[in-house]
């Protein structure tokens, strides 16, 4: 009871301040929580609605599925091999910087439109921090791990699987979390640009509209259904830590 | 077969699409379009037209050409709509602006610097032998960010398209009303590749065919046309009675024929905000075989 | 590590001329992509064009601000945060989901709180890198080691003076790390609003020449940005393995 | 390791004995959090001598560090009262200077910057400090690296470092928790000639917590052992040690048998500790 | 800390003396790293002689860690040969037993799958494991705590589960580096008890690499002193303790003896390493 208080309150305090802002913003403004909530109700109660979620899930859910089995194997790759860690690593942390939209053109030119260039901006997004951290978690793994594993008679394979996999699993979890809300981002802006399809669309159709309470009702949909995935995630990480919880 | 067609769904541009598959129109021409791909316009429409299965589309004709001035592989086979009269130019209710006249020294906000919400204007600056450099035009970046820097007083007047001022008629005063001004020019048209036009040019026209059936049902009964609109738009109803009424009268779309006066008028705009320099070589760009026989006349 | 830095040009450099050769060779089409070459000669003329110039000092302008807002207004969020334990239980599992919410989508509400223009665009910089910065206080004051404060205490300073000269230099990394987040995420708020929704300045600049097929001045463009972040990175890299190999033990 | 060229510290008289330097009386401490409360020391009386070498040994967690935290005033004691040179602890007194275990160097500093920092601080004037801290650097053996950054140094060589810094402002009372606690045994050791060279020539009082028996047997006067929690001194044990001693000693017969008391003591205690944290984690 | 209801180990009649369980001849090791090499090693001979508790000391990077590679197989000997019951060593040997200083508990599995992981590795059958792994818990006191992740242990706990996890595995030789580096001297000097009983009990052959003489001089059958590095042995000393001996033998006055003869050795060489470190430092 006493941990859930706080962040009630914190909750709360934006939401009034939300309402204070929807009643002093004037006409065509931001909509009151209320008037948002009774937006998205109505919304969810569409089939264009869940269609155009399902478009976007599935988008996210391939770019995800690619990152976390490109990144997570580049990445053990890399921290295996110190040398092409090194070498690697200063590219994808540059490409990490990089502001992606600016190379959606390029995206749109090789992909087209559709599926596949969300998923690949998708992919862009995420793909290069699950890598970099997973070369990061293998890379700082304590070196007697891999000594003890020689000692007890695992070959390099055997270790791989049965000691770094696990050993680095509260870091890849962290990765994958981390990759998550990025490519969420990467699909949403993907469609935000072309596609007749999807959450992303809807919100800058409703952009053109002008109509900012659609915009925030999808923006809460989002938020909530990214918020309750994190914290599905992060309960996840905490578990496999099998840690007591930091201070 | 799926084709392109530009701000599908946000603005009226691809009525005839929409009325035409809801009729079945096309069936009856020979080919069964399935669905639409709907772009943001410019330059991503012609790109997902070359992109796509089958490359027919409908773009903006400075889409098309600048498309053709890089060197993509593009023929002009129909035309679309010949109007710019879902534009107009809105001040707040209590504004001193009256007319256009109002405006010299003062600023007002344009879409993004090219664009066609600043040739329309400009167009109508020249029609009144206003000099275009006394009045500051501001990039706003999109229609409702003009409209909110006009809440603002950022701007003294910002341009404004349907079905938007429609939906927010009420709150602004219209200043002028492009129907009112300029005559008709032709500002979107049906593309393909040369190589798909030689390809499969049966598609083509029955495609145009199929388009020109549509046209002539929405001008015959705009009511019932407007339903099948807003059905496929996922508009309301009201809305699109409203909008597709308002176009009937300026005949936004065309049947698809080629008028030259309207072609040049649309380079001349162009011209204007430095899109061109010189008249675009049309015959180059345009092959007419695929229209229906009495179109090809009126060229 | 020299060594290894040349290396890495050196891949970077393979990657260049294999692309170049490739569209030399006709196997990319020129619609798609161009030959790096042309690419950098189409950045230095329009460099000297000066046509773009405005356009790059508004966006980095803005970039500059956002920046210094997130790193300035993070930090001392960062302590107050720190400093009050209902705060800290309140915030701490949103700031955990923060970066989970796609905060884009809420764009064209900054466009009606803060209007048009520069300061919707700074505001979504601001908001996409503050809480980079806070995390990283937060973080660096987690990890203060306390027998630095104890020193403080034995070497009897006074509460401001201990939060001068030993905890402020004490987070420095953690702080730092905040920093290049919050960079980063400025570059990526600015050029992304740009791109979307504003009618000037770089973003803009790429996406009207990516509707209009100027496919040499849009690459320009891409590889300027490319560049400066690039540069932005070795600087911020510089320092921060400076100040992570004394700092950090 | 230079010997110092001229010593800083006034040659005072050798101490009249049985002077107390500090003095606690029925000290006790108990931390609350929450709801619950630990009673961690206590209670204690205990006088230190005026420039002894005084010991403690304990099992872990039995209240040690929040001895010397009463002693240097960076804790009040719950109960009893704590007093150095007579007059009442409140805050860290002048005169008092504390060593901790963990490496409390500034990264972020040169050497001679760390050195200098608490006389910088207590507005010491410039050739002062630049005499002060050259004297101690040379004491400490760190004159060639007052360039460096501690990053680039050993823990030993660091821990030298905050010896230093603290030997600068000439404490009267120099208090050490566990000093070289992460260092390994041979160093320490070693560690431990120097300061025994440092506790001669300051003619400081020193109280020095330590985990090792060997330490406490050859570097102090007196040993003070300390039960499990709440810690209680069980046992002080007079070394009679020579005041030029160092680490040779550990090889003369009266150093086993010293260190075997201490141990017989600790021995009974450290399990007590281990059988209750045991019970802790198993619960 | 509970008796062992049964024993593990067969009972084998104690070893004829001089019967060598693990040879080193000539053996020495270079790194080398690019252009540098450096000499960490040798060239040195011993024999481990079958069921004795041979103990290592020496200042640090001398080469004891290279050493315990080199014996272990983890890495060849770059001269020299080594040799484990008489077959040459390549890779790590079956029936040897490596415990480290770091703490090598997996984090991810509870204290008994930790023990059981090796035996699962090997394909040992189900309720072969169950009887091992349980005859290990009982016998390094880990019973209560089967079920609980190694964070939830103290240093000294986790450590055990180590020395589980290789006991379990049924070694006859097992090597040691410094297992209990990162405990205090207390602690260590029980968990020396411990060693004891499990080398009495096991019958192994033990060899302890350790920083601290009092580790050294308590258990061992034999302490080898090496120099700075390249490592050497200087010299070896037999205690000649019994064989149920216990840490209360730091109060016999033998063992300050003992002790005492092993630092007067190890006093130069850790100078030696010092100054050198010390130079390396300050250029
Ligand atoms: N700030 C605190 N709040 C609550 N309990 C504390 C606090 N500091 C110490 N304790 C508890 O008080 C007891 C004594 O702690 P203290 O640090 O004085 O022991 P110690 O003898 O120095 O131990 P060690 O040998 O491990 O350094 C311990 O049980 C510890 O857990
Ligand atoms: N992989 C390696 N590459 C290069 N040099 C190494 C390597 N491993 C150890 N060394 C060097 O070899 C020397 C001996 O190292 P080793 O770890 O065997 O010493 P040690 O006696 O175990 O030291 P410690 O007491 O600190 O554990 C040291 O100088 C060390 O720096
Ligand atoms: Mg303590
Ligand atoms: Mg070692």
């Amino acid at each position: 009871m006493r941990k859930i208080f706080p962040p009630l309150t914190i909750a709360l305090a934006v939401l009034v301040g939300w309402q204070v802002l929807s009643a002093t913003s004037g006409a065509h403004a931001v909509g009151s929580p209320l008037e948002t909530m009774r937006m998205l109700l109505h919304m969810m109660a569409t089939s264009h609605f869940w269609l155009d979620a399902a478009e976007t899930g599935a988008a996210f859910v391939w770019s995800l599925a690619l990152s976390i089995l490109c990144g997570s194997l580049i990445g053990v790759a890399l921290g295996v091999s110190r040398a092409s860690g090194e070498v690697f690593e200063p590219i994808l942390v540059t490409f990490y910087a990089l502001p992606k939209v600016t190379l959606y053109p390029l995206v749109l030119l090789a992909f087209g439109l559709g599926m596949s260039a969300k998923v690949a901006f998708g992919v862009m997004h995420a793909l290069v921090p699950i890598t970099l951290m997973t070369r990061n978690a293998v890379s700082q793994l304590k070196p007697v791990y891999w000594r003890t594993a020689k000692t007890l008679g695992l070959g390099p394979a055997a270790a791989v699987r049965h000691v770094v996999f696990p050993a680095i699993m509260p870091e890849l979890v962290a990765a994958v979390r981390i990759g998550f809300s990025l490519s969420l981002l990467g699909v949403l802006i993907g469609e935000m640009f072309a596609s007749k399809r999807g959450l992303g669309y809807a919100a800058i159709n409703a952009m053109g509209l002008g109509d900012i309470t659609t915009i925030m009702a999808i923006g809460i949909f989002l938020a909530a259904v990214a918020i309750a995935i994190n914290i599905g995630l992060l309960t996840i990480e905490s578990a496999v830590r099998h840690a007591p919880a930091a201070r | 077969d799926e084709i392109s067609i530009t701000q599908w769904g946000a603005s009226l541009y691809g009525a005839p699409f929409a009325v035409g598959i809801e009729n079945g129109d096309f069936k009856k021409a020979g080919i069964d379009i399935t669905g639409i791909i709907g772009s943001a316009g410019g330059g991503t429409s012609v790109r997902n037209i070359l992109a796509s299965q089958t490359p027919y589309g409908e773009v903006a004709t400075a889409a098309a050409l600048a498309a053709a001035r890089q060197g993509l592989d593009i023929v002009i086979v129909n035309t679309a709509t010949h109007t710019v009269a879902e534009s107009t130019l809105v001040t707040m209710p209590n504004s001193p602006v009256k007319t256009l006249k109002d405006l010299v020294g003062q600023k007002i906000a344009i879409t993004s610097p090219k664009s066609t919400s600043e040739m329309v204007f400009l167009m109508e600056l020249k029609q009144l032998g206003i000099d275009a450099s006394k009045i500051q035009r501001v990039a706003s970046g999109g229609y409702t960010q003009g409209l909110t820097m006009l809440e603002n007083g950022a701007v003294s007047a910002a341009v404004l398209i349907e079905p938007l001022s429609i939906i927010r008629k009420d709150n602004y005063r219209t200043v002028v009303r492009a129907k009112d001004m300029l005559p008709a020019m032709t500002t979107s048209v049906g593309i393909t590749t040369r190589e798909f036009a030689k390809a499969h040019p049966e598609k083509i026209r029955a495609i145009i065919a199929g388009r020109q059936l549509a046209v002539q049902q929405i001008y015959a009964d705009p009511r019932g046309a407007a339903q099948l609109v807003a059905k496929q738009f996922n508009m309301s109803p009201e809305l699109a009675e409203v909008a597709v009424g308002n176009m009937i009268a300026p005949r936004m779309w065309t049947e698809g024929g080629f008028d030259k006066a309207e072609l040049d008028r649309i380079a001349e705009g162009l011209k204007l905000v430095g899109e061109l320099n010189a008249l675009p070589d049309w015959d180059h760009l345009i092959d007419a075989s695929f229209l229906p026989d009495d179109l090809k006349a009126s060229q | 590590m020299k060594h290894r830095s040349l290396v890495t040009a050196g891949v970077v450099l393979a990657l260049a001329l294999a692309l170049e050769v490739g569209c030399r060779a006709g196997l990319v089409a020129r619609t798609v992509i161009l030959p790096p070459s042309e690419v950098a000669a189409s950045l230095y003329d329009l460099l000297r064009s000066g046509e773009y110039t405005s356009a790059i000092l508004a966006t980095l302008g803005n970039i500059a601000i956002s920046a210094a807002i997130s790193i300035v207004g993070g930090f001392i969020s960062g302590l107050i945060i720190h400093a009050s334990r209902f705060l800290r239980a309140g915030l701490e599992p949103f700031l955990a989901s923060y970066y989970a919410v796609p905060t884009f989508i809420f764009y064209p509400v900054f466009i009606v709180l803060f209007g048009v223009g520069s300061a919707a665009i700074i505001a979504i910089a601001v908001l996409m890198g503050v809480v980079a910065m806070i995390t990283a206080t937060l973080h660096g004051l987690d990890h203060l080691p306390r027998v630095l404060t104890r020193t403080a205490h034995v070497l009897r300073l006074s509460p401001l003076k201990t939060a001068l000269l030993v905890q402020l230099p004490a987070t420095a990394p953690y702080l730092f790390t905040g920093m290049r987040l919050a960079i980063a995420y400025a570059f990526i708020g600015v050029i992304a609003s740009e791109f979307i929704l504003a009618g000037d300045g770089l973003g803009y600049a790429i996406a009207y020449a990516y509707n209009n097929f100027e496919n040499r001045t849009m690459y320009a463009l891409m590889l300027l940005i490319v560049l400066a972040v690039t540069a932005v990175n070795a600087v911020l890299d510089h320092f921060d393995r400076r100040l992570q190999s004394r700092l950090r033990r | 390791m230079i010997a110092p060229s001229r010593t800083l510290h006034p040659v005072e008289p050798l101490p009249e004995p049985r002077v107390a330097a500090a003095r606690l009386t029925g000290v006790t401490r108990i931390y609350s959090t929450g709801k619950k409360s630990l009673h961690a020391l206590g209670p204690i009386d205990l006088d230190l001598i005026k420039g002894e070498f005084f010991s403690v040994v304990g099992p872990s967690g039995c209240g040690k560090s929040t001895l010397l935290d009463v002693l240097s005033g960076l804790a009040p004691p719950t109960d009893g009262s704590a007093e150095f040179e007579g007059k009442p602890i409140a805050g860290v007194p002048e005169g008092v200077g504390v060593v901790f275990q963990e490496d409390a160097s500034f990264p972020w500093l040169t050497v001679e910057a760390n050195v200098a920092f608490g006389l910088r601080r207590a507005g010491v004037d410039g050739a002062e400090i630049a005499r002060r801290v050259d004297y101690a650097l040379g004491f400490m053996g760190l004159r060639d690296f007052k360039k460096a950054y501690p990053a680039q140094l050993s823990g030993g060589m660091r821990q030298r470092v905050c010896i230093a810094r603290t030997l600068v402002l000439q404490p009267r009372m120099i208090l050490l928790d566990e000093p070289f606690g992460a260092l390994d045994q041979q160093t320490r050791l070693l560690m431990g000639d120097e300061l025994l060279r440092l506790w001669r020539e300051t003619h400081a009082t020193v109280m020095l917590i330590t985990h090792s028996l060997d330490e406490a047997t050859m570097l102090s006067d007196r040993v003070g052992v300390m039960s499990a929690r709440p810690g209680l001194f069980i046992e002080t044990i007079d070394t009679g040690w020579a005041k030029d001693r160092d680490s040779r000693i550990v090889a003369d017969p009266r150093f086993g048998e010293i260190s075997g008391r201490i141990w017989e003591r600790l021995r009974v205690e450290t399990m007590k500790h281990m059988q209750r944290s045991e019970r802790a984690a198993g619960a």
